[in-house]
């Protein structure tokens, strides 16, 4: 019993310390904020832009002409929209947050555009890529660094067609992300001369799409057309083979990962993507982001979207050295921002904080390596698509 | 419609049927014994879609033949699963055997969301979709429209073997008459002298590893397994032994082969195929309210 | 002799509690500074190490209060006078709001809570009370939430007090179609159909652009009784952030729809739900009409649920049908079952910690799900009823006539 | 001649191919105890279903006062008077024996929801009856068990149970009691002791019929007035204990005799 007392009297105790030592204050870094999903089925993009910009925070950390100690508030938004809002607010009412890097999914980001407007907290959007995110309102808190749908799928549209093609089937995962794709590839497409023989809308968490491939195989068409993420585009590539399909496989940026070309194998070759910004390993900055990201060693690769969380948060930092840690200002020179250097290219905002430098970065694959078209043996006309 | 592509949907939807079927043999025996809604199960089977991997990975360093490789990964992903069930089942369902049924439920649910993402954190890379390798020969009959494949043969008559098996277990062993006795009525086979607990035990087991093979054999198929894909094939692996209805084999099967039709048929009536969900599980709301236990579920006269 | 009886009274063993009135009253008072006291921690800590130390400290603590029997005494105390005790909690609630009424975040996930504890009494009452179960709770949730939107677009007339009302009325008609095969059922076979359901109300959103689709729709803040939710407190009212007025909202949403379920369970009508959910045969030989009670309970259940998701919509100001999942309706059954299954208060705390501790674990980031299926299977393992199982119907409060 | 209450008049049972029930007649008079028994499966209770409403007959009717109620749901059964209890106790076990008895009282309470939720005070009125009905009727069967009353079901005993099975069939003064092997499961004295105590009830309400399945034959013997025998669902033989148990058909289809 005596032994009891005691130690409800040391958990009183060290309940007390607890709340005492927590109304401490905090250490005199800056903090910005990284949203993104780190947990469930899309995790691995976020997981991604998380070290991508995990690690543009640490090296500036190291750079010896930083003003300021810079500290990173990741947070998961799960790729759902209401927790989304939760960790928006958590991290726009949060004071001592300054600004952030937010959002790999559109409807995620379509509901949190509100709470950053209403707390003024400016950020960048790092990877969702629906048009309205930006151009739906006229927040001044809202960036982007990454083009839209639009203009990926008009180059795209463009680019296969002067390949060529002429008919397509279209396969899209029925989220923001596929349905919002294919929205505008239809459109990039009846603007340039294509058809589209027919529109499969799937449920991103099937594993079966033999039904629906079989259907294509029905139809016909020369190109397959795929709006989606990896983990489904790899389940339909690996499919098509099931039903003896060779179609061409054209997919969107969210595609463009590693995890794509592991989970297909063999059957990567001459599968097509697009995806926006320049090419990352083409520019300097960009061989040295992939090499001090080799040297953290992460678990998870940096994946399609990561450079441009490097790209947001660097571009965050060099505000901030600027103009001080202030929202208002944050967000003002933000909004300014004219052909800032980067390693996903130069960066300008236009009046809804949109990047207009739309470079759009054409992909195949070819020996189980994502190059860019114009450097690949297609190309130059060593191999074929088909 | 061309009757190569019709013989291409059958095949297609037979190969899905039989993975239901799998799942769904999983869920009535585990009804059968306890009454329970093992949830984790669709989670179980993704992991033994994983051990197998790693097992194969691993072998893969050794050199050895792809027939061994094969081998050896279902014998160690089906022990490894069996292993786990029995031991999800000690550990986590039968202490709450005494508490409201449904907290049952809650526990595997989370049990499975722990395997979830403790595969998606600590498998290298797990949270993208994994190649998984071709083992089994992938010769193809071309017959007009059908693209007939030697493995989604293979694979067919596996499966369908794998159920007989069960089937047969269950039917003309000792361990089988145990777990028949059990699910029959609890208090008279322990009045028997059937030792209770390790029956239970062997069917979780036997559950669990059935949940291994179909998920080895989807990996096998669709040469991909990623974390997530055990969530949908619970749902739908429930849904049809509960059509089937619970505590029967054949309805298990019956269930999962109609899940299957009705998916395919959506995905051919509707123009977006998305809706063949809608569909088919508006279907299955319609055959429960029609025949409430089940379509083959003996529907004898309650006791009073 | 009838007239000095204690009505349901607690017992602990074969030993009756006995206190002074004032002492219960204090005790209780007590219990609610406590909560408070703990709540406004738990919301407050957010760094690494605190919520470690948390996590230790709290089971720890319970511990403790059990080993001094505190929680018999007070549960026990609330028994004697549970009108004292719902006024002391609403009154402690509105403290904390007080209290949190700078901090947003913390606001947000107050409302969350006390939203998500409203669904789980309309659940308490399907199958913790009648024995519907129901796995498509979020896909009522979603009801409501949509005609939220729906009508505030179309409608623009209509004041948005009426539609919540409208909301959680719609759900329950949705609801409706549900009836003729839950009747049928049972079981699991039951939640086979409720399963069902919810895949094909996310499903369908989805799929149909006709309310906003994939990408989701954007609600506008309430405005009931001239205020317009959106706008923060001037600071001549003493400031303080706009979502303390939806968390007052939804504390008189929780606590009317507590009453409610507290209300029904204490009387004839909870009794013959309780009787069809042990006994549907035996029941119906005593003149109880099941499908009755089963079909009241399941609509009004619904009908909490679609009131939770318009006041839901209103406050997170956009909605898509990816916050209407499986595992969200799941997520509201682990609130029932964690808490104890027909226990309506317990859906309180429960709710707190199902809602809170993910965000808590924030701090772990791609960890917390993992941590947080841990921490819940624990609590199962060692409290396998729940954390406060149901004790026995109350029909009034301790001392009678 | 004592007024029939309850009549069958072929009444027919079946399960698929089976026929459970074929073409029984039974009478029960007012204020009779009529015993009814049968070697197992015989149909006896699913006689007791067919009469509540729990299985629905085939073919015949069942009559009232003479009035047709074949086919009636379960809860119109107990509300023109005939209550039951059944061979495997179904008690709500988690819910006190008030709750229990209360719950077997339905037709006496006023589910009016303005009642129930807004009118308390006229509610605490009828709970406060309740209790009273319910302790007196308690105490009339053992004293001790009225003390329980605020217990769960499932801390009693199985005697208790038993009664508190009894009391609920009995609390709404029922017309007509069936009852369902009310000896299983307990001792032979319980038994006894079980069946003075309804004799005493039948001494306070002498117009309700009791019809009672048992397999205990000297109990049949001691307290019914008359006896039908039930085999593979027929009526094989009616009458007095003494001079039923004395026919050769009887003795052969019940005791097994040769």
């Amino acid at each position: 019993m005596i032994k009891f007392q005691c130690m409800s009297r040391l958990w009183v105790l060290s309940v007390l310390c607890l709340f005492l030592t927590s109304c401490g204050e905090d250490s005199e870094t800056i903090k910005i904020t990284f949203i993104g999903p780190l947990t469930g089925g899309v995790s691995a993009g976020g997981l991604g832009g998380r070290n991508s910009a995990d690690l543009a925070i640490t090296l500036r950390n190291q750079a010896p002409d930083a003003k300021y100690k810079y500290e990173l508030v990741s947070l998961d938004d799960e790729c759902k929209p209401n927790v989304g809002v939760q960790v928006a607010t958590k991290a726009a009412a949060n004071k001592a947050i300054v600004a952030g890097v937010t959002h790999y999914c559109s409807a995620v980001a379509m509901g949190t555009v509100d709470v950053y407007h209403k707390f003024g907290l400016p950020v960048i959007v790092w990877g969702a890529v629906l048009p309205d995110i930006t151009y739906g309102n006229d927040y001044l808190e809202i960036h982007r660094v990454n083009g839209t749908m639009i203009n990926q799928n008009t180059v795209a549209a463009e680019f296969m067609i002067a390949q060529n093609f002429s008919s397509w089937s279209v396969i899209h995962d029925t989220t923001d992300y596929g349905k919002g794709h294919f929205k505008y590839f239809e459109r990039a497409l009846s603007e340039s001369g294509g058809t589209i023989l027919g529109t499969f809308g799937v449920n991103p968490d099937q594993q079966d799409f033999t039904a629906e491939l079989t259907k294509i195989k029905a139809l016909n068409p020369e190109v397959i057309y795929f709006g989606g993420l990896a983990p489904t585009g790899v389940r339909i590539r690996s499919q098509m083979n099931k039903l003896g399909m060779t179609q061409v496989f054209q997919g969107t940026s969210g595609i463009v990962s590693d995890a794509f070309i592991d989970g297909v194998g063999n059957l990567s070759e001459g599968v097509l993507a697009f995806r926006e910004g320049a090419p990352t390993e083409k520019l300097p900055g960009g061989k040295m982001f992939m090499k001090a990201y080799e040297a953290r060693n992460f678990n998870e690769p940096a994946e399609a979207y990561g450079a441009f969380a490097f790209a947001a948060t660097n571009l965050i930092i060099d505000v901030i050295e600027q103009v001080g840690p202030d929202r208002k200002l944050i967000r003002d020179m933000l909004n300014e921002t004219r052909g800032h250097e980067s390693i996903v290219g130069p960066v300008t905002f236009d009046g809804n904080g949109q990047n207009t430098i739309a470079v759009i970065t054409k992909y195949v694959i070819q020996d189980s390596e994502w190059v860019v078209w114009e450097d690949s043996e297609y190309a130059s006309g060593k191999r074929f698509l088909k | 419609m061309d009757l190569g592509f019709f013989a291409q949907y059958l095949i297609n939807g037979l190969v899905q049927g039989i993975t239901y079927a799998l799942v769904a043999v999983g869920f009535t025996l585990f009804f059968g014994v306890l009454d329970v809604i093992k949830f984790s199960h669709g989670d179980v089977l993704m992991l033994g879609a994983f051990t197998a991997l790693a097992v194969f990975l691993g072998l893969d360093q050794l050199a050895s033949p792809a027939w061994l490789s094969l081998i050896i990964m279902l014998c160690i992903g089906i022990l490894a699963m069996g292993l786990l069930g029995a031991l999800l089942c000690k550990f986590l369902v039968l202490p709450l055997k005494e508490s409201p049924p449904l907290n049952t439920l809650l526990i595997t649910l989370m049990f499975g969301s722990v395997i979830r993402e403790a595969v998606r954190l600590f498998f290298p890379n797990g949270s993208n979709p994994k190649p998984f390798p071709a083992l089994l020969p992938e010769a193809s009959i071309n017959w007009g429209n059908l693209n007939l494949r030697l493995d989604s043969v293979i694979l067919i008559i596996t499966g369908a073997l794998a159920i007989v098996v069960t089937h047969l277990l269950i039917q003309k062993t000792r361990i089988g008459l145990a777990i028949r006795a059990v699910a029959q009525d609890e208090e008279t086979a322990r009045l028997m002298g059937i030792d209770f607990k390790k029956t239970v035990l062997v069917t979780f087991a036997l559950g669990s590893g059935l949940a291994a093979l179909s998920g080895i054999s989807t990996g096998l198929y669709y040469q991909e397994i990623n974390f997530s894909m055990g969530l949908m094939l619970g749902v739908i692996g429930f849904s049809a032994a509960v059509v089937g209805g619970l505590g029967s084999i054949y309805g298990a099967i019956v269930g999962g082969l109609l899940f299957a039709f009705l998916q395919t048929l959506g995905a051919i009536w509707f123009s977006v195929p998305a809706y063949k969900d809608v569909f088919a599980f508006a279907v299955i709301i319609i055959l429960m309210a029609w025949r409430p236990t089940g379509l083959l579920a003996d529907r004898s006269a309650e006791r009073v | 002799m009838a007239t000095n009886r204690v009505v349901g009274r607690p017992f602990c063993g074969t030993r009756v509690i006995t206190m002074p009135d004032f002492k219960t009253k204090l005790a209780i008072l007590l219990g609610v500074a406590l909560s408070v006291v703990v709540l406004y921690g738990f919301l407050y800590l957010e760094r690494e190490w605190e919520i470690g130390a948390l996590l230790v400290m709290v089971p720890l603590g319970v511990y403790f209060l059990r080993r001094t029997n505190a929680l018999t005494y007070y549960q026990h105390a609330a028994r004697e006078m549970p009108r004292f005790t719902w006024i002391s909690f609403v009154l402690g609630a509105v403290v904390l709001i007080m209290l949190l009424r700078h901090d947003d975040f913390a606001l947000l996930m107050l409302t969350t809570v006390l939203l998500y504890a409203t669904v789980s009494l309309g659940l308490t009452i399907q199958f913790g009370f009648v024995g519907v179960v129901n796995f498509s709770a979020v896909a009522f949730f979603g009801i409501g939430a949509y005609s939220m939107a729906a009508l505030n677009q179309h409608f623009v007339f209509l004041p948005d007090l009426l539609i919540i009302f409208f909301s959680g009325a719609i759900s329950a008609l949705l609801g409706a179609l549900l009836i003729l095969p839950i009747l049928r059922t049972r079981g699991h076979y039951a939640a086979l159909i409720t399963i069902a359901f919810g895949i094909l109300f996310r499903t369908f959103l989805e799929v149909n652009d006709v309310l906003g689709g994939p990408q989701g729709l954007k609600v506008p803040a309430l405005e009931m009784f001239g205020w317009n939710f959106g706008n923060s407190f001037p600071s001549e009212m003493g400031g303080g952030s706009f979502y303390v007025a939806y968390a007052i909202v939804a504390l008189v949403l929780v606590a009317i729809v507590y009453l409610i379920t507290r209300l029904i369970e204490s009387s004839w009508l909870g009794l013959n739900m309780d009787s069809v959910r042990l006994d549907e045969v035996a029941s119906a030989a005593f003149g109880i009409n099941g499908p009755r009670w089963k079909i009241a309970a399941f609509m009004l259940g619904n009908c909490f649920a679609g009131l939770a998701g318009a006041v839901y919509a209103a406050m997170y100001g956009f909605i898509a049908p990816a916050n209407f999942n499986l595992s969200d309706s799941l997520l509201l059954v682990s609130i029932v079952l964690l808490g104890g299954i027909g226990n309506a208060v317990a859906v309180i705390p429960a709710a707190f910690l199902i809602v809170v501790l993910p965000e808590k674990f924030q701090v772990i980031q791609e960890y917390r799900l993992l941590l947080f299926g841990i921490v819940v299977i624990l609590i199962l393992r060692f409290r396998p009823s729940g954390l406060m199982p149901r004790g026995l119907r109350q029909y009034f409060a301790g001392r009678f006539g | 001649m004592r007024q029939t209450v309850l009549q069958t008049k072929k009444l027919t049972v079946s399960f698929g191919g089976l026929k459970a029930l074929n073409g029984l007649d039974v009478q029960l008079y007012e204020g009779e105890f009529l015993g009814l028994i049968g070697p197992n499966g015989s149909g006896k209770t699913t006689f007791f279903n067919a009469l509540t409403g729990i299985y629905r007959p085939a073919a015949g009717s069942v009559l009232l006062h003479g009035n047709d109620i074949t086919g009636a749901p379960p809860n119109k059964v107990y509300a023109y008077g005939i209550t039951r209890t059944f061979q495997r106790l179904r008690l709500a076990t988690s819910l006190s024996v008030l709750d229990n008895l209360i719950i077997g009282n339905q037709r006496n309470l006023n589910l009016g929801l303005w009642h129930n939720i807004f009118n308390r005070k006229s509610f605490k009125r009828q709970l406060q009856e309740q209790i009273q009905i319910s302790e007196e009727l308690l105490s009339r069967f053992s004293r001790d068990l009225a003390v329980h009353l605020f217990k769960p079901v499932s801390s009693l005993s199985m005697i208790d149970r038993r009664r508190v099975e009894v009391c609920r069939a009995l609390i709404s003064e029922p017309n007509i009691l069936l009852l369902d092997e009310p000896s299983a499961g307990m001792t032979p004295d319980e038994t006894r002791a079980l069946m003075d105590e309804l004799q005493d009830w039948r001494v306070k309400y002498p117009s309700l019929s009791i019809i009672l399945i048992e397999h205990e034959m000297e109990l049949i013997n001691k307290v019914s007035d008359r006896c039908v025998v039930l085999n593979y669902g027929e009526k094989i033989a009616e009458g007095r204990y003494s001079e039923v148990s004395m026919e050769p058909g009887v003795r052969a289809a019940y005791l097994g005799e040769d």
